[in-house]
């Protein structure tokens, strides 16, 4: 196996006066998928963005390849791609417009490539707003922009929130898929996290 | 980084809580000592102004406190940018702890000011530069505090209002300079000029002593709020009642 | 999975671009300060007397309150929306630095609210009764000016991010920082005004825009990544 | 499952309550609209000059101009977090009218921002060089003032909330509306503060006032509804 | 079976220049637990909306107890309890704050009330303000609203949207419960409908 991608040791973090990670150590590969479980409020959200570098931790350290955060975010930039609680689409903006926006904030990218990706969501020829399509619908989109970011490593926020059942399926073959291709995806999720796979590894957060 | 030791260790939260703790005394009593006989010295033994009369007195309060409200926002400033570069509570702990103390000396400023320019220039307030800088920079320290107490979080608090405070900084100087070259009419600066001070020593030895008494209890009062700020800001906060047992804090 | 990275000057205009396509998509929106600028200038020979000689004496100085006071309030939600819904976040996930990002937002704001509203100044200041030969340092001022109030603006619109917020702590920041603004271009229009060169104040607009320009991004980026916790 | 329903007064009090809490919840927050006031004031001889017979006889229209200015800047965002959150939906399905509630909330509003701003009135006159008599009715003016400006304000800001086409022009119609209550008011001021009756102007005032009671929440009412499609 | 509690007739609705609803007809009575399915973008929020009263239709009707929906409005405020994609809390008041509120614009309500319901959905003792909650206690949050509401009827959009599992079983529970007591539900969901009930009905959209 290869030398690990990521690499998180004793991290604490506090969330006002709530002691949220108390000392989390763990690795992950390339070619993993990493499942973050525990109730709500056990602290995912608040893991995924630490890990984005979003969040600052008390103690403890977070290194991408053996490179502690705060050292190169441009690094970290490249590397990562992030879905939150929160799209990050434009509400005025069309599906493509948004989705083309944020890749060309990192590589020069076709409209053909925006129209394939919005395409393998299912979300080909919707042309109005964003603010006009429903809570699934935009969640597609979104998905669509981690798709294009090209990113090795993916950050899910409970990917599948709005998501029908056929969205759920699509996005674990995506996930297979980018595991299989050497990506390394984290994800948190409180169901659909039974998919067949070798690579799924799950952490549980309390 | 290992030469730096010294400076975390002071920054860790029981050292600098017991360091502003042993600080208070020298700081405190010294300033009520200068305090009591400037004071005295200005309003009861110092000659009238021959121009002024008694009222000139209101420079023993009026002046310390202009001098206060600018080293408040300079002390706020750099340690806010401390803080921010160097992610170091203390600094921000100090930043928060000063604010209000600045803002009060401000204040004062302003209201003697205006007791005094009742009898000298008939109004208790002009559009004159001085005066007008003075209210900006009041405007400045509340829109800091303001902005400190719209976040929950002290946290985000700290490093939100250390940008304010930074960009105020450098404004600082601007606001004054600016101000100045739109209008001048208040007194020139009698203490601090070239060719020394223009006062009779009578009335100028009083002056210094306020100065110091006033900036000795700015740095007393900023202890006390430090402490109260440290606990505030620290989660595990049992280190303290150790020490307030014992005596000694272990970090 | 190498890809062409781009550039940061691409960058950077692409979201130039975007500000203005979401602009002029919200025609209201870009409308909104030019509107207010001219109500607030209207307000004054009502609220006053509508007499030529003292409105031509406080001209200048109405138009740039009235300026100053509609950037302000353009400014307010500038960055609200690109954080509710999680772009800036974005943005500062990208590998380009985000400071530079922001820059190129609050550029933009500032050629779809500042530039409409220097000009449009010669119209009002017409309207008050400026003279002819001063209508162009008017304009000239209010655009430099409004260049650094913009940057000085989005600093404080991106402090209130992750506060409970009030469009009146945003002025209680910002107001103070736009003081020296405010004097250096009415005096530098006063003196135009009077048949004086304006230069000097124009010279201190200019500096302040560079000081500005050098400046703001660092606080901005800090900012907004503040407002992230 | 039959309960005790609350009666409207109850319910517009209970709203009215939720606003101070908010409010109150920081000292800040509070003091914010007359702090503003009073620095829109200082823009003014600082942009203007500070002579004070030049500013006391731009007085009174300076006072009204910084208060219209500082009501609408407060009112923007009036409705905003409450319809981002989907709270007006949950007032909109409650069995009380929706218009009251909304009134309920602007008369929060008005307390909190109009009546401080006109208590501090008299202070920023006096700065001015406004005589002492002419500070009463100031005092009044504003209050009457500053209430029918928020009720105009409110109709705007529900109007910008769904972001409908033509909302801007809606918005721009209630601002020449405001107009009327800087003329009478900064009339009512400046007969004071030549000892002459002011009554005129404050009956005037007081008339619009009822006027916009009366008509302002259906519109309100109105324009909320819309924005949820 | 008791007379139908609401009936939809023919029900039409555009979004935009898309047809959504095209001639829906329905009925439900007290006790029912109607489940609405259907892939994202179906209109399964369109049409909870339109029974909430939020959009109008442009043909076809809805009636409440045979009123229609325009009759009044106030009637219908008194029997519907609606949570929708947005939480409706406000961001700065505490959970309970929040609860207490939406509940006393409807009733009179004792904080006792309030702080059970709050238990109930397992946010019990939490005073720090609802920006500070993870995306599920939100939720919780929410769902402790509609519960003091003491509605009739209840319109929930995807209740289970960021609930862990005891989350949802928690809501089941909940919804089964009010139906037992003769309350109407009528939920949108993508999954987690499986649980057992006679009164369970479905109604696919597309
Ligand atoms: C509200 C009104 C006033 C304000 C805000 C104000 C503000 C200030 C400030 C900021 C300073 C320090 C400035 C410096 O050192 O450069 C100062 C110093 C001083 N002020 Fe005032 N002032 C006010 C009214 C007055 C009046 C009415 C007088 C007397 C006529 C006065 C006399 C002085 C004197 C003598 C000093 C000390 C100057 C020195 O020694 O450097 N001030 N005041
Ligand atoms: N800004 C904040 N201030 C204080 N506490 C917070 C803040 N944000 C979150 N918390 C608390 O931190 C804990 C972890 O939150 P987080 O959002 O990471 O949970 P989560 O695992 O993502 O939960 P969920 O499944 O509900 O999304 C929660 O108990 C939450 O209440
Ligand atoms: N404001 C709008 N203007 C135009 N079309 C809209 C608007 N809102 C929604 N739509 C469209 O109407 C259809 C129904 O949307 P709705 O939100 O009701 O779907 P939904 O069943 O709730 O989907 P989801 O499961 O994703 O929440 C969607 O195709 C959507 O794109
Ligand atoms: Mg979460
Ligand atoms: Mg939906």
């Amino acid at each position: 196996m290869a030398a690990s991608l990521l690499e998180v040791r004793d991290l604490h973090l506090w969330r006002g006066s709530l002691h949220v990670l108390r000392g989390l150590s763990f690795e992950a590969c390339a070619g993993d998928v990493l499942v973050l479980e525990g109730a709500n409020g056990s602290g995912k959200t608040s893991l995924l963005r630490v890990l984005a570098g979003l969040l600052w931790p008390e103690a403890g350290e977070v290194r991408w390849e053996g490179q502690a955060l705060d050292d190169d975010r441009a690094a970290l930039g490249r590397r990562v791609s992030f879905l939150g609680h929160e799209q990050g689409l434009h509400a005025d903006l069309t599906p493509a417009e948004n989705a083309m926006f944020a890749t060309q904030l990192r590589r020069r990218c076709a409209a053909d490539e925006v129209r394939e990706a919005l395409a393998q969501v299912g979300m080909a020829d919707t042309d109005r707003p964003t603010r006009a399509l429903s809570a699934g619908q935009r969640r597609r989109v979104a998905m669509a922009r981690v798709l294009l970011a090209k990113a090795p490593v993916w950050l899910l926020d409970e990917p599948w929130t709005h998501l029908d059942a056929s969205g759920v399926r699509l996005c674990q073959d995506l996930i297979e898929a980018h595991a299989a291709h050497g990506g390394l995806v984290v994800l948190s999720a409180h169901y659909g996290v039974d998919f067949k796979s070798t690579r799924l590894r799950r952490l549980g957060l309390s | 980084m290992t030469r730096l030791t010294w400076f975390y260790r002071l920054a860790s939260p029981p050292t600098s809580y017991a360091t502003a703790g042993r600080l208070l005394p020298w700081f405190a009593v010294p300033a009520f000592l200068l305090l009591a006989v400037g004071l005295y010295g200005g309003l009861v033994l110092a000659p009238k102004d021959y121009q002024q009369g008694d009222a000139f007195r209101i420079i023993y309060v009026h002046a310390p406190s202009a001098w206060l409200s600018l080293l408040g926002y300079s002390v706020l400033g750099v340690s806010a940018g401390i803080g921010l570069i160097w992610r170091m509570k203390l600094a921000h702990a100090l930043a928060a702890a000063v604010a209000p103390i600045g803002a009060s000396f401000t204040f004062l400023c302003l209201v003697t000011g205006a007791l005094w320019g009742r009898p000298m220039w008939g109004a208790y307030w002009a559009w004159d530069a001085r005066l007008t800088s003075e209210l900006i920079l009041l405007f400045m320290y509340l829109g800091y505090l303001a902005l400190r107490s719209s976040y929950d979080d002290l946290q985000r608090a700290d490093r939100a209002s250390a940008v304010l405070a930074l960009v105020g900084l450098v404004n600082v100087p601007i606001i004054h300079f600016s101000v100045n070259w739109w209008n001048s009419l208040h007194q020139g600066s009698t203490v601090l000029r070239a060719g020394g001070p223009a006062m009779p020593a009578a009335m100028l030895i009083p002056l210094l002593e306020s100065f110091a008494g006033f900036t000795l209890l700015f740095a007393a009062i900023a202890c006390i709020r430090l402490q109260a700020e440290i606990l505030n800001r620290e989660r595990r906060p049992t280190w303290w009642m150790d020490s307030a047992i014992k005596g000694v804090p272990h970090d | 999975m190498s890809t062409a990275v781009t550039s940061l000057p691409a960058v950077m205009a692409l979201v130039f671009a975007r500000e203005c396509r979401l602009a002029f998509r919200r025609w209201s929106q870009l409308a909104q300060p030019v509107v207010f600028f001219l109500m607030v200038t209207t307000l004054f020979p009502l609220a006053l007397s509508p007499e030529p000689a003292l409105l031509r004496s406080i001209g200048p100085g109405v138009v740039w309150v009235a300026a100053v006071l509609a950037s302000l309030l353009a400014l307010e939600s500038l960055f609200k929306t690109d954080w509710d819904d999680g772009t800036l976040e974005q943005w500062a996930l990208s590998d380009q630095p985000l400071a530079m990002l922001l820059l190129a937002k609050v550029a933009a704001h500032w050629c779809l609210s500042g530039v409409p509203l220097a000009l449009c100044a010669p119209v009002v200041g017409y309207a008050l009764g400026l003279p002819m030969s001063a209508l162009g340092t008017l304009m000239g001022a209010l655009a430099l000016g409004s260049a650094v109030l913009s940057l000085l603006g989005a600093v404080g619109a991106a402090l209130t991010l992750g506060s409970r917020r009030g469009s009146v702590l945003l002025a209680l920041m910002v107001l103070p920082l736009a003081m020296p603004v405010l004097i250096f271009g009415a005096r530098a229009t006063d003196l135009a005004m009077n048949g004086d060169a304006p230069d000097a104040g124009l010279w201190l607009l200019a500096a302040g825009l560079i000081a500005a320009i050098s400046l703001v991004p660092l606080a901005l980026g800090a900012a907004v990544r503040v407002s992230f916790e």
